[in-house]
């Protein structure tokens, strides 16, 4: 296995594109599946010195959050974590405090697990993403990305370079949540990301609910403008979300859950998330 | 196929050592360094055993390749104790039994320093969650809980 | 002469018979005596490792452990080690 | 015993009862400490084994010639190079062990029995090569069906796994094979004239799930047979002289000519009781003649070493409208993995032991699948069985509006209760720890919304054992012990405190160490919690005797009689004469070798006497009712130990088997799949409770003392695993006014019977 470190995208692009290169950025996915010997790569690109790949910034329209930088790095950031509450509850799930160590945001999306927990929260909160390749880079949304469990749409020698996030907008707020069986350490059974925007008459100007777990990929619920924009949640609003949330499943049985327990959660955490990133919104 | 030389800093000491790039930190430690202080519980990140600090940051050393190793810093057990005095946590340990068959115990020992030297007044529910990671099947965590609250407040009272 | 109580399945060795009068004074005069009055519960100390409890106190293994004039003898499965 | 037990009990204790630094306590702070993979030798190979991928297949043939010729392969062995045996029951240390299904288990022979079932194992230069000659193994097995679960298994026309097992215990004797290995019965009295005389009968059925003792340490070991034969052994084990006498046996060699020296121990709780790498490492380096290191992977642990029993159990109970039991019965089928051996004997005798019941029976059976063999977890059989009970008596309690503490003071078992098992039980803290448990805060405290509260006891035996240790009074004055039960917990403190004791020396003087195989007697292994007990009995002794040698010199250095001395804090005084006198143990033991030589004094001993300990567990639950999940919001573990040398390891074995009990009740499980596969053979989906799963577990140590012990220790280790399961499955019941009979209680498990009942 060769390793190399790249000192820049175009470099680590040229080497992801040979037969059997892995990029590596924390590691905590890939070193498993090394150990464990569900990949043998015949190369390990680790991309962490590629420029503008580590750290979190504020731009002029929002956040650039580097695809490596570790999520320690990223929820010891004051003012990201007072703009993006739920991004950072998603992100801050993600393993223990040695995963989070290591582990990052490109990771966890390029692991493509319909059970990654940062992954609905961004979506929810309209991320993007910074394509970087052999001839240009590209911007999409996140839920371009994950095409299937374990597969992207990301082409030969593309990588990860980084997000974006836009500047909540007055009246914004997010929250995730996940349904794990211990209180830690647990890869999600459902999880939910939700951001929602108000105006001054505490009515609902934009809603977004993305659930992960649920189906091979992550699943951003239709049909909530009609029930919610221009109004504040009520019973029967909430309730029709919650139907909604369950017909969108689609979920796998497993050793993590049954089809029934993952459906039931689904609008069980939908609710909830709506609820807090509600409060949070009006508080905003 | 040759080995990597890789040149790191381990509890304030230069070390140079050459592994296959397939090698993680862990097995580097124990095997190429004779470092058996860190513990591998399960080589997949799962039971914190092996955790170490890499540049300020709480990692396991399972989840990191040793070619990553370059030029960083790495603080491990055998680093906590300066010449004959342990440090503060390592004698609360002792002092409390917050230890039975020890095996979790140098992992725990640097997630809870790495907790004290970020937050010097954790709550009980800080040091639970922050020490989730390390897995500990003889105490029922209770006494280690204990001795990371006491080492915090007598580290706040001097 | 010491009692020796049977129940629960023991019983099945013995055709349903669950109190023997006893002639010994050990454990090791025990065996002797069960071979001889009940063939088939002499091989469970001999060898499944059955313990004999006298008067409450469970001996394991242990041939020499003293049988009084008017100890209350029962077999016992050993016990395991967690 | 029981005189010398007089005076202990009543004098003044100094050091027994206090809390000192562990004598290890350094070397498990600084990483200095060496566990089982800690070691190495030079010119030293790797093992690794080969294991079937299938969980029932016979073996056609194994062909290993390709890996053979592998560079840097160095010995490859199958069961050809194990010894068989018939199938008898022989005791093998203080345990009995069919032979003919120990050698089966650590390599296959006519069949591979389970997935991680062992078929061979080689020793390489390095472990990538070691892995590489593992894939050209060629093995042809022909897959059988397989089966998993104890209600299949039990079935006729169920795939057979031992085509001559016919059931022990049945009379007269099945004609044909079956997966019952065995089935007993204990009781006593008349349970269906009981059940007739009762106002109020509940019966109930219970499923527990396979669970591993999950110790963080993976199976490891060190082996090098020279070319002479002769054997060294390292590794981490709950008993070295119980591995000396399985890999004897095993290989054929005899005892002499092992000697297994114990490894700093990262945890066991019975699963490190039993010979798993050890004889694999030994005949690897016989056949290369090069030290041999083996390691298991954690899913290896998971797959291939021996987890406890899943079961089904029946429990019915009468009783009268007064709280009076009138009769209990029940009936355990146990699996026992793919060789006899299910704790179902323990877990009978112990479901009802907590009462004092006129009519009793229990009926186990002990029933073969195609999962891993178990092995001993804490309390062996015990969690299992009185979950099923002490959740019918909480119950009964709420059906008959009674507080279930009253319920169980008013049946409790006390000194005198014939046990359900046969014998009378001497003093036993049931009582005890239910009175302790009912004037605790915790149980009047208030709840909040959604929590409920529940309460459960449990009884378990103690064992003693054969054990041998000694003490040497060092020409210094300092003393050394050698022990010969691994301290998987702090024994080594307990031991120096008892010395310390009866020596009236300091404990910092007193340095233990465990000792090998050729440095002391044979010792039963460290489980059963008989350490304290046993060994802690034998370090009495033995510094008893060092005494009395101690005054002998002293006597000798004065010219009198040794009636005229006696021993008094560390010193030897003159009883009469005009002026005191008195000599230290450190002058006596500077001149030991003008006076007659070394002092030093061993006691060797099958110990008997353990007193069984009873504890009595408190928990609240919340419930959160739409998503299923539980958590433990206060917990309080109450507990005979009889008394506690070193009452902050008492706590620790309390808190530590109430949070095992607690991730068996709530989320650990075995999950296979169709194939017979273990799914979840990692700790992220096997859950063991994690720091932020649960609250301070506050505990009250109760002492009601065990005449046997110079102290009067019963043991502790054990009886706390117990309680969790019945207590936390009682509060989930409470909380949700639907009674829970399945475990583990695990969110979609909790939120199915929530929405479906």
């Amino acid at each position: 296995m060769n390793y190399v470190v790249p000192k820049t995208a175009l470099e680590a692009s040229k080497a992801l594109v040979q037969e059997g290169a892995f990029a590596l950025a924390g590691g905590t996915d890939l070193l498993v599946k090394l150990k464990t010997k569900f990949v043998s790569p015949s190369m390990v690109v680790d991309i962490k010195q590629v420029p503008k790949i580590m750290g979190i910034e504020a731009t002029a329209d929002g956040w650039w959050i580097g695809a490596a930088t570790p999520c320690a790095e990223i929820v010891e950031h004051e003012s990201f974590c007072k703009d993006w509450p739920g991004v950072v509850e998603a992100l801050s799930l993600i393993g223990s405090t040695q995963i989070q160590g290591r582990a990052t945001l490109g990771g966890n999306l390029c692991n493509a697990s319909p059970a990654a927990d940062s992954v609905p929260a961004l979506i929810s909160a309209r991320g993007t993403c910074i394509i970087s390749g052999q001839s240009r880079e590209r911007e999409e949304p996140i839920e371009k990305i994950v095409t299937s469990p374990g597969v992207t749409a990301l082409e030969k020698g593309e990588f990860i370079l980084g997000f974006k996030l836009p500047k909540p907008q007055s009246g914004t707020g997010d929250a995730y949540l996940r349904l794990i069986p211990r209180s830690e350490m647990d890869i999600a059974v459902v999880g939910a990301g939700t951001t929602v925007s108000v105006d001054k008459n505490k009515k609902i100007t934009s809603i977004r609910v993305c659930l992960g777990a649920i189906a091979p990929t992550q699943i951003v619920l239709d049909g909530l403008e009609d029930i919610f924009i221009g109004k504040e949640p009520d019973e029967n609003s909430i309730n029709k979300l919650v139907s909604i949330a369950e017909a969108a499943c689609k979920p796998i049985k497993d050793k993590r859950g049954t089809i029934e327990y993952r459906t039931k959660i689904a609008g069980v955490l939908s609710k909830r998330t709506l609820t807090i990133a509600y409060e949070r919104a009006t508080n905003h | 196929m040759s080995k990597t030389h890789v040149a790191t800093h381990i509890n304030g000491d230069s070390y140079e050592f050459l592994c296959n790039t397939q090698q993680t930190l862990l097995d580097v430690l124990r095997h190429e360094l004779d470092l058996k202080g860190s513990k591998e519980g399960c080589a997949t990140g799962d039971c914190g055993a092996c955790s170490v600090m890499m540049d300020d940051r709480l990692v396991c050393a399972c989840l990191v390749l040793g070619v990553e190793a370059d030029g960083k810093k790495i603080e491990t057990v055998e680093g906590l104790s300066t010449g004959s005095s342990l440090d503060p946590l390592q004698q609360k340990f002792i002092d409390l039994a917050a230890l039975q068959c020890g095996i979790c115990t140098p992992g725990v020992l640097v997630a809870a320093k790495a907790l004290l030297e970020k937050n010097k007044n954790p709550s009980e529910e800080e040091v639970r969650f922050w020490l989730a990671g390390n897995l500990c099947r003889c105490t029922g965590y209770d006494k280690i809980v204990r001795a990371v609250l006491e080492v915090a407040a007598e580290a706040r009272n001097t | 002469m010491a009692q020796l109580i049977l129940t629960g399945s023991l019983k099945n060795l013995t055709n349903g018979i669950g109190e023997f009068t006893i002639q010994a004074r050990n454990v090791h005069q025990l065996v002797g005596e069960l071979k001889r009055i009940c063939p088939p519960l002499a091989p469970l100390i001999e060898s499944e490792g059955f313990a004999v409890a006298i008067d409450g106190e469970i001996y394991q293994d242990i041939l020499f452990a003293a049988i009084s004039e008017n100890s209350e003898i029962h077999l016992i499965p050993p016990i395991g080690a967690g | 015993m029981n005189d010398m037990t007089q005076t202990n009990l009543e004098r003044a204790l100094k050091i027994v009862g206090s809390r000192p630094a562990r004598p290890d306590g350094v070397d498990k702070v600084t990483g200095r400490a060496l566990f089982g993979a800690d070691k190495s030798l030079p010119n030293m190979l790797v093992g690794r084994v080969l294991r079937s991928p299938y969980a029932h297949a016979k073996i056609i043939s194994i062909d290993t010639s390709k890996a053979e010729e592998l560079k840097g392969v160095k010995a490859i062995v199958t069961s050809t190079d194990f010894e068989d045996f018939p199938s008898e029951f022989v005791p093998n240390g203080e345990m009995v062990v069919n032979m003919k299904d120990i050698t089966r288990n650590v390599m296959a022979r006519e069949k591979a029995l389970y997935v991680g079932h062992t078929v061979a194992a080689v020793a390489a230069t390095s472990e990538d090569i070691a892995e590489q000659a593992l894939a050209l193994i060629d093995v042809t097995y022909e897959v059988l069906p397989h089966v998993l679960e104890v209600e299949d298994a039990e079935k006729p026309g169920a795939p057979l796994l031992h085509d001559d097992m016919i059931t022990i215990g049945i009379e007269p004797a099945p004609e044909s094979a079956s997966n019952v290995a065995k089935r007993v019965e204990f009781g006593f009295g008349d349970v269906e004239k009981g059940f007739s005389e009762a106002d109020l009968i509940i019966e109930r059925e219970f499923t527990t799930q396979q669970v591993h003792q999950g110790y963080i340490e993976p199976h490891a070991c060190l082996a090098s047979v020279s070319e002479d034969g002769q054997a060294e052994l390292w590794c981490t084990t709950q008993g070295p002289f119980v591995v000396r006498n399985f890999c004897s046996k095993l290989l054929g060699f005899n005892a002499a000519q092992i000697r297994v020296t114990a490894s700093e121990i990262g945890g066991g709780f019975g699963g490190k009781t039993v010979v798993y790498l050890e004889p694999l490492a030994l005949a690897l380096s016989r056949k290369s003649c090069r030290p041999v290191k083996m390691e298991m992977n954690r899913a290896e642990v998971f797959t291939s070493s021996g987890p406890t029993s899943g079961a089904k159990i029946w429990v019915k109970i009468g009783v009268k409208n007064n709280g009076q039991i009138t009769a209990g019965d029940c009936v355990l089928k146990y699996q026992a993995g793919a060789f006899q051996g299910a704790p179902v004997g323990p877990g009978a005798m112990c479901a009802f032991a907590p009462y004092d019941l006129k009519n009793v029976r229990a009926v186990g059976y002990d029933i073969v699948v195609n999962r891993p063999k178990v092995a001993a977890y804490r309390a062996p059989g015990g969690p299992i069985s009185e979950y099923g009970v002490e959740s019918v008596i909480d119950e009964i309690a709420i059906k008959i509006g009674m507080d279930p503490i009253e319920l169980r003071l008013k049946n409790a078992a006390k000194e005198g209760t014939i046990a359900p098992y046969g014998p009378k039980l001497g003093p036993i803290g049931m009582i005890e720890t239910l009175e302790a448990a009912k004037s605790h805060p915790h149980y009047s405290a208030p709840l909040g919304p959604n929590q409920a509260r529940g309460v459960a006891s449990g009884f378990w035996f103690n064992i003693g054992g054969e054990t041998s240790s000694s003490i040497t009074i060092n020409e210094d004055g300092t003393v050394g012990l050698t022990l010969g039960t691994p301290d998987i917990g702090g024994s080594r403190a307990s031991m120096a405190m008892m010395a310390s004791e009866e020596l009236g020396v300091p404990m910092e003087l007193i340095k233990p160490i465990i000792g090998d195989t050729n440095s002391l007697g044979f010792n039963f292994l460290t489980g059963g919690s008989r350490a304290t007990f046993s060994t802690g009995t034998t370090v009495v002794e033995s510094t008893r005797e060092a005494i009395e040698e101690l005054k002998k010199r002293a006597a000798l250095l004065w010219e009198v009689s040794l009636d005229q001395v006696e021993w008094f804090e560390g010193h030897a005084r003159l009883i009469s004469g005009d002026e005191p006198k008195t000599m230290s143990l450190a002058q006596i033991a500077k001149q030991a070798g003008k006076t007659g030589g070394p002092i030093m004094a061993n006691c060797s001993m099958n110990v008997t006497g353990a007193g069984p300990s009873l504890g009595t567990h408190i928990v609240d639950v919340a419930v959160d009712e739409e998503t299923g999940q539980v958590s433990i919001i206060r917990y309080t573990a109450i507990q005979d130990a009889g008394k506690a040398i070193h009452p902050a390891y008492v706590e620790g074995q309390m808190q530590g088997g109430a949070v095992q009990g607690i991730g068996w009740a709530l989320n650990e499980e075995y999950i296979y799949n169709e194939k017979g596969e273990l799914e979840n053979t990692g700790f992220l989906d096997y859950r063991i409770p994690v720091c932020s799963d649960v609250p301070m577990i506050d505990t009250v140590i109760v002492e009601v003392p065990n005449p046997n012990h110079p102290y009067g220790v019963r043991g502790v280790g054990e009886t706390p695993i117990i309680p969790p399961l019945a207590a936390i499955s009682n509060a989930v019941s409470r909380a949700t006014n639907k009674r829970f009979d399945e475990l583990p209680l695990s969110p979609p498990k909790v939120l199915a019977k929530l929405m479906h009942g």
